[in-house]
């Protein structure tokens, strides 16, 4: 699929990117790639290094919402606690790096910080798929232990709750988590702004590539083949329960990797990463962006992301009520997600033509306002209400 | 850090045409960053949604109600000021977006922000890193020394001081404190047992309720029980004013004291009456205050807000320093941010309509304010009477820790807490 | 996985019918299953030889769908042991089991509608180290879905749903292979495509049990044949006998008829 | 259920107080007994309007909490802007909220029928306006009314807060009776059960899931009214009966009413005594960390549990 001139190796590469399980495989999605790529990179160039500083915080969240594409959009287990993860890191890596100081301790921070993450992932994962929770007690019980975190956290004001020399702060947090640097003493980077920005961006596409290359190994099928049917795999010889555990404990070290950025972002950690407000979030981005498409996870949060400060900026206080109301048509009028979408009409439109694409578009469109009036009691009553996600689906 | 910070700046600074005209259709008009503008551009932060609602809107609009005031008669040094006003939702990520913002694209010559001392210490690593001038306005538990902030809300000290000397005096020396699970409430009641003791009393229950926390039967019950002489409630957030209404309902009419209750978030307003029988609270501010100047205060806030619930202590807070910032400003003759707050550290008093809690000044080398304290007393009708007042100075970084940010300490930029310099904190 | 074929088992299967000379693939030992008060599977002794194709039939409710589950470890039973080639089964997973050589066939299809005919049948493959292209082919010939490679599963007819679900259990290459009504809903020439697959797979040295209320059907693949009847074994024996027994007749047949 | 409220309310204080001093005499801690029905209560209440839409409907509704708040807010405008009389307006708030849960199931949850997830964004989406909504027309708070009927005689402890368990228990025994005993209740079972089957034997199935919708909203917003008058009305005050009411249904499991009985029972018990005995903070960690276990040990919840045991007991006989 990749260019035919390229080198064997990449070549290999290339194949191993692409596969049923990502929804762009094509050359003009991968030149369309590039260029957005290219135009990410320039962006500090081009709008300075604030909004550079700005967008690192999207890009951070979107390994968390990369997190959660995996474990959610291709595994089916909606973790309603990629958050705890995300937040158990960035306070690990404020814990270690204030108390060992310099660079180095940042540089040590990162990987302890990430190590917690998956830890406590791995744990309640272990607690939970081979305790028998399913469905949605799973997302009920990582949104408790999410809240648990954020109660326990939240009380830690007193001075017997300190690690080392660093105070955990209770509602007030850790403040004064140093820039994010690499390196020792005397010979390390210290990274802010556009230097910053740049960091993120090359773990995001890191990560982004390398979920790519796992959604579209044979394991990936495993992973998908869980979402579909999990009975049926675990007939098919697979034990389901590890691989369940194994991508649970995966995406919370993604998420934990957020979380080290998100705390040196704002060089601050507080409770309210454990919220109940934050932990929905995530949620939002990726259903909007397209929960089976890991790119669209990405886009959804920076979309949501700069919406939501816009609207604060611009909006005053009707900010809150047009996320909601954004949210809300989105899921209805969007089901699969803004990308899937996008990419839906492409496939569409390319097998009728734009015209005649248009005229069905119209007719599936007339259908369905007719469908939800009805529903509503308008015109005829009798007619069952069509499940909204299929009728556009080609 | 500081080398990318220059490089921050400098490429800010080249770059700020194209950046600013890029935004500008982001940001809904809200103007380019050049600093060399006609106006004096304000950043005011304070959250008009979310928990902290209730307290931070009625800061918002006394910022807002101060900064018309100036304008309409003729801004500072004839320049009109620009108000950069987002609502950062109670949110204290939204905080630190915000703060970037204001300072980085709108480059406001100042910044108010922030209820709780979360959001306080959420942004101070920015305001330090760009060193910006910041008014945190609300009253906190007190000890920040930091070169950028300027601290103009009552502390822990200045209103435990006031209150707590009067409970003992009136109703007895046996003390049970409780106090919201979290730093400030924690510190507050370090507070009251040092004041206690200085006063030769002693706080011999403390219970600290969770922030979430609405429900009180416990609290009371345990209350009820030990039988003190009165309660220090220091009690925040929506949540705990349930416990005025338990308490009343359950019969407990023990005097209590508080530094939290009814000045933010008029709960003697809101709840019906007893809930707040017999509770006094020591503020620098509360609406009934029975002054010409006050009164007169009032009815401008509520002409300009007919739909406003109450004028609290930290609104005024937020009034009296933008006075305080324009009188600063006229002083150094410019907006630059270290001239105005060297002008600021040579003290500065705030009188007249100005500061409708009384005259007051500013204590430049620990950039904290001397207030006019007073004892305001609620009875079971909810009416506010005046009970004790006197000017109450900071004293914890003043004497006590011995700070000086207009000399040999001008680059501090931490917090100090009581436990750090006496015995009968922290135990 | 792959196992030795016993060249007698495929000449003389009905050789089993007499219960006692067979060497047994799959047995159980008062095998119970209890839902709250009621029991679905009650104290079942029960065992299936080598090479045979066994049909279950019953009524509804009888109990088979609960034994099956029990078998393929969907549910733990309340007492009993279960033994497949030797192996304690109540020590193994689910999954377990399948590595063991069981294979299954869920009732309704049990199939990724998402995915290809051919990305379904690479999820069993991708597990071993087999030769996924190969036997990729031969399946789907042997499915007669080749054609159908490329097509998202959803859009099979339900026939050939069934069939490649069979074909996802057949890629392991069990040695035993469960049916839970694989022709319920199919129409007439459907059901021989599947009874001869099910022949070929038999021929191949594939031991099946079978449940299935197509009478029609079972005796189109299935000599021995076990009757279940409120959670315990009515009786068993060749398909004739079966059919004359006048209390199956009563119970189950009538039923039916 | 409300307008006994009244009655009961005048006469029971008397005669508790009776039992209560009688009980304390001879060694029983009642405070802690009447902090446990207190517990208990707020925890049922909680919990009941989500747990009758998720378990009849299989929808999370994240708005559960300003259904709550919209329950609040319509008692404390009755009583305060239009002067109704408590009892009146507590009925009102939970019908207000049945009629707005009835237009949001007609308009939105309804398309949203088998996709839970989405079902739980659009209703978080929903939450947001109404707090919102609520904030920009209703300001930050509403003056509030005061809690009826004193204290509990001889203790320190509201009188109205104890008789909400009694409140708990009459909307249980009112929705077991709704759900069991009328023929909407039937035909609603029917429908969750299997809509396709209870189609055909002619239940309106749409009606059906709007009733049931209604209902649980509706009970979702008596909780507010009933606790309108001790707590404090804000627009965000229903964030505060969110995580109670969750745990709540997922350790109540999958039989809706007994579970919440159970897991309200269980639940407020502990909550209640590691209150009294380490606070308010290990109270709320103890409730949570016993939703853990229990979800981890009964994956069917106190329900499954329940189910269990009855069966034991039907084999001994």
């Amino acid at each position: 699929m990749m260019d035919v001139t390229l080198p064997p190796r990449l070549k290999r590469i290339g194949n191993k990117l692409n596969g049923p399980n990502t929804l762009g495989n094509s050359r003009a999605f991968w030149a369309a790639f590039a260029v957005g790529m290219i135009v990410m990179v320039a962006y500090p160039l081009v709008r300075g290094s604030y909004a550079a500083g700005q967008f690192s915080l999207f890009l951070a969240y979107g390994l968390l919402a990369l997190s959660l594409s995996l474990i959610w959009g291709y595994t089916g287990i909606l973790s309603f606690g990629q958050v705890a993860f995300f937040g158990i890191s960035g306070y690990t890596y404020a814990i270690v790096s204030l108390n060992l100081g310099g660079p180095l301790g940042q540089t040590v921070a990162l990987p302890v910080a990430i190590a917690a993450a998956t830890l406590s992932a791995f744990v309640l994962g272990y607690f939970m798929f081979y305790g028998g929770v399913q469905d949605v007690y799973v997302a009920i019980l990582t949104l408790v232990v999410t809240l648990v975190l954020e109660t326990f956290m939240a009380q830690t004001a007193g001075s017997e709750w300190s690690i080392g020399t660093v105070a955990l702060g209770g509602f007030n947090g850790i403040p004064g988590i140093r820039n994010f640097a690499l390196g020792v003493e005397g010979a390390s980077i210290s990274l802010s702004g556009s230097g910053f920005y740049w960091f993120v961006l090359g773990i995001l596409l890191l990560a982004y590539l390398g979920a790519r290359v796992l959604v579209n190994s044979k394991y990936g099928y495993a992973l998908v083949a869980i979402r579909e049917d999990a009975e049926r795999t675990a007939m098919l010889g697979y034990n389901v329960k590890r691989v369940k555990l194994a991508v649970f404990t995966l995406s919370g070290a993604l998420a934990g990797l957020g979380g080290v950025l998100y705390a040196t972002w704002g060089n601050y950690m507080d409770p309210s990463v454990f919220s109940l407000v934050f932990a929905t979030i995530p949620i939002v981005w990726v259903t909007l962006g397209g929960r089976e498409s890991l790119l669209g996870a990405i886009v959804g949060t920076v979309i949501i992301e700069r919406l939501r400060l816009w609207f604060s900026v611009n909006a005053s206080e009707f900010a809150i009520v047009f996320v909601g109301v954004i949210l809300m048509t989105t899921v209805l009028l969007v089901p699969r997600g803004i990308l899937p979408g996008i990419k839906d009409s492409y496939v569409f439109f390319s097998k009728h033509g734009i015209r005649d694409g248009l005229e069905r578009g119209r007719a599936t469109i007339q259908t369905r306002i007719r469908a939800w009036l009805e529903s509503l009691g308008v015109g005829q009553s009798d007619t069952e209400t069509p499940p909204s996600s299929e009728v556009v689906r080609e | 850090m500081s080398d990318n910070h220059v490089s921050r700046r400098s490429v800010l600074a080249t770059g700020a045409a194209g950046v600013g005209a890029a935004l500008a259709g982001c940001s809904g008009g809200g103007g380019g960053g050049d600093s060399g503008s006609d106006t004096i551009k304000i950043g005011v932060l304070e959250d008009r949604s979310g928990n902290f609602s209730l307290v931070g809107t009625p800061k918002w609009r006394a910022s807002k109600l101060a900064i018309e005031e100036i304008n309409d008669n003729g801004g500072i040094m004839g320049q009109q000021i620009e108000l950069f006003d987002p609502d950062p939702q109670s949110d204290n990520q939204r905080y630190q977006q915000l703060t970037e913002r204001l300072i980085q694209q709108e480059d406001v010559d100042a910044l108010w922000a922030g209820y709780s001392s979360a959001t306080r210490e959420a942004i101070r690593p920015i305001i330090d890193r760009e060193d910006q001038l910041y008014f945190y306005t609300t009253q906190y538990e007190g000890g920040v020394a930091d070169k950028n902030v300027f601290c103009m809300g009552s502390t822990a000290r200045q209103q435990l001081g006031s209150v707590v000397p009067y409970m003992i005096e009136n109703f007895g020396t046996d003390i049970y404190t409780i106090a919201a699970d979290y730093n400030f409430g924690q510190l507050s009641a370090d507070w009251v047992k040092v004041i206690a003791q200085e006063n030769g009393a002693s706080v011999n229950n403390e219970e600290f309720i969770p922030l979430s926390n609405q429900n009180f039967g416990s609290t009371i019950s345990n209350i009820q029980e030990a039988d003190p002489d009165f309660v220090m409630a220091i009690l925040v957030g929506n949540n705990h004013s349930s416990f005025w209404n338990q308490r009343t309902s359950a019969g407990l009419d023990i005097p209590m004291g508080t530094s939290t209750v009814m000045a933010q978030s008029y709960q003697h307003k809101r709840l019906e009456a007893p809930a707040l029988a017999d509770v006094y609270g020591g503020f620098n501010y509360m609406e009934e205050i029975p002054t010409d100047r006050n009164e007169d205060y009032v009815s401008r806030y509520y002409d300009r807000f007919p739909d406003a619930g109450y004028a609290n202590q930290e609104s005024v807070n937020n009034y009296f320093s933008m006075y305080m910032y324009k009188d600063a400003v006229e002083a150094a003759g410019t907006t630059d941010q270290q001239a105005v707050r060297e002008e600021l550290e040579g003290g500065m008093e705030v009188t007249g309509d100005q500061s409708p809690e009384g005259d007051i000044s500013l204590q430049g080398p620990v950039h904290h304010m001397t207030h006019n304290m007073r004892v305001m007393k609620c009875d079971a009708d909810h009416n506010i009477t005046v009970e004790d007042e006197r000017m109450i100075p900071e004293q914890f970084l003043s004497e006590t820790v011995g700070i000086d940010l207009s000399g040999e300490d001008s680059e501090l930029e931490r917090q100090f807490t009581p436990t750090e310099y006496y015995d009968a904190a922290g135990e | 996985m792959s196992t030795p074929q016993d060249p007698n088992v495929r000449e003389q299967p009905a050789v089993a019918a007499t219960g006692t000379s067979r060497e047994a693939i799959l047995s159980t030992k008062g095998l119970t299953k209890k839902f709250g008060g009621l029991t679905a599977v009650d104290s079942v002794d029960f065992t299936v030889d080598k090479g045979e194709i066994r049909c279950l039939i019953g009524p509804n409710g009888a109990g088979k769908s609960t034994l099956l589950e029990l078998i393929t470890g969907q549910l733990s039973p309340t007492d009993g042991d279960m033994y497949f080639d030797g192996i304690d089964l109540s020590d193994l997973e689910p999954h377990e089991r399948m590595d063991a050589g069981i294979s299954v066939k869920f009732q309704s299809p049990h199939i990724y509608e998402s995915l290809t005919v051919e990305q379904n049948l690479r999820v069993p493959l991708n597990r071993t180290d087999r030769d996924i292209d190969v036997v990729l082919e031969r399946t789907l010939d042997r499915i007669a879905l080749a054609e159908k490679a490329d097509e998202p599963a959803s859009d099979l007819s339900h026939g050939e749903k069934q069939r490649l679900e069979i074909g996802m259990a057949v890629t392991l290459d069990p040695t035993f292979m469960i049916l839970d009504e694989p022709v319920a809903g199919m129409s007439v020439d459907e059901t021989d495509d599947i009874a001869e697959l099910i022949r070929s797979l038999h021929d191949d040295g594939m031991t099946f049990l079978v449940v299935e209320h197509d009478m029609e059907f079972v005796r189109k693949i299935s000599e021995q044949v076990t009757v279940l009847n409120q959670g315990s074994v009515l009786t068993q024996g060749p398909i004739e006998e079966i059919e004359a027994d006048e209390e199956v007749r009563r119970i189950y047949l009538g039923e039916n008829a | 259920m409300t307008s006994g409220l009244g009655a009961t309310g005048l006469l029971t204080p008397l005669f508790i107080g009776d039992v209560l001093g009688g009980l304390d005499s001879i060694g029983v801690p009642v405070t802690q007994l009447l902090q446990m029905a207190d517990s208990i209560a707020f925890i049922i209440l909680a919990a009941i309007g989500l747990t009758v839409i998720f378990g009849m409907m299989g929808v999370i509704n994240l708005a559960h909490g300003e259904f709550i708040m919209m329950g609040a807010y319509i008692t404390t405008l009755s009583v305060n802007v239009v002067g109704l009389p408590l009892p009146v307006a507590m009925i009102l708030g939970a019908l207000g909220t049945a009629a707005f849960g009835a237009i949001i199931e007609r308009t939105i949850v309804r398309r949203l029928y088998g996709r839970l997830l989405d079902s739980m964004i659009v209703t978080f989406g929903l939450g947001l306006i109404l707090t919102q909504g609520t904030r920009i027309i209703f300001g930050n708070s509403l003056q509030s009314i005061g809690t009826p009927f004193g204290n509990v005689p001889g203790y320190t402890y509201s009188a109205y807060r104890v008789l909400l368990l009694f409140a708990a228990i009459a909307v249980l025994g009112g929705a077991y009776l709704v759900f069991t005993r009328t023929e909407f209740g039937i035909q609603a079972r029917a429908t969750i059960q299997d809509a396709e089957t209870a189609r055909t034997m002619g239940v309106d199935t749409d009606r059906m899931y709007t009733v049931t919708f209604a209902i649980g909203s509706g009970l979702a917003g008596l909780t507010g009214a009933l606790y309108a008058p001790s707590a404090t009305i804000v627009p965000g005050m229903g964030q505060s009966f969110l995580v109670e009411s969750f745990v709540t249904v997922v350790t109540g499991g999958s039989t809706v009413l007994l579970g919440t009985t159970l897991a309200g029972g269980v639940l407020g018990t502990i909550d209640a005594i590691f209150s009294n005995l380490y606070g308010n903070f290990i109270g709320q960690i103890a409730l949570l960390i016993t939703a853990i276990i229990v979800i981890r040990l009964l994956p069917d919840g106190l329900t499954g549990l329940a189910h269990t045991i009855r069966d034991k007991l039907g084999e001994r006989q």
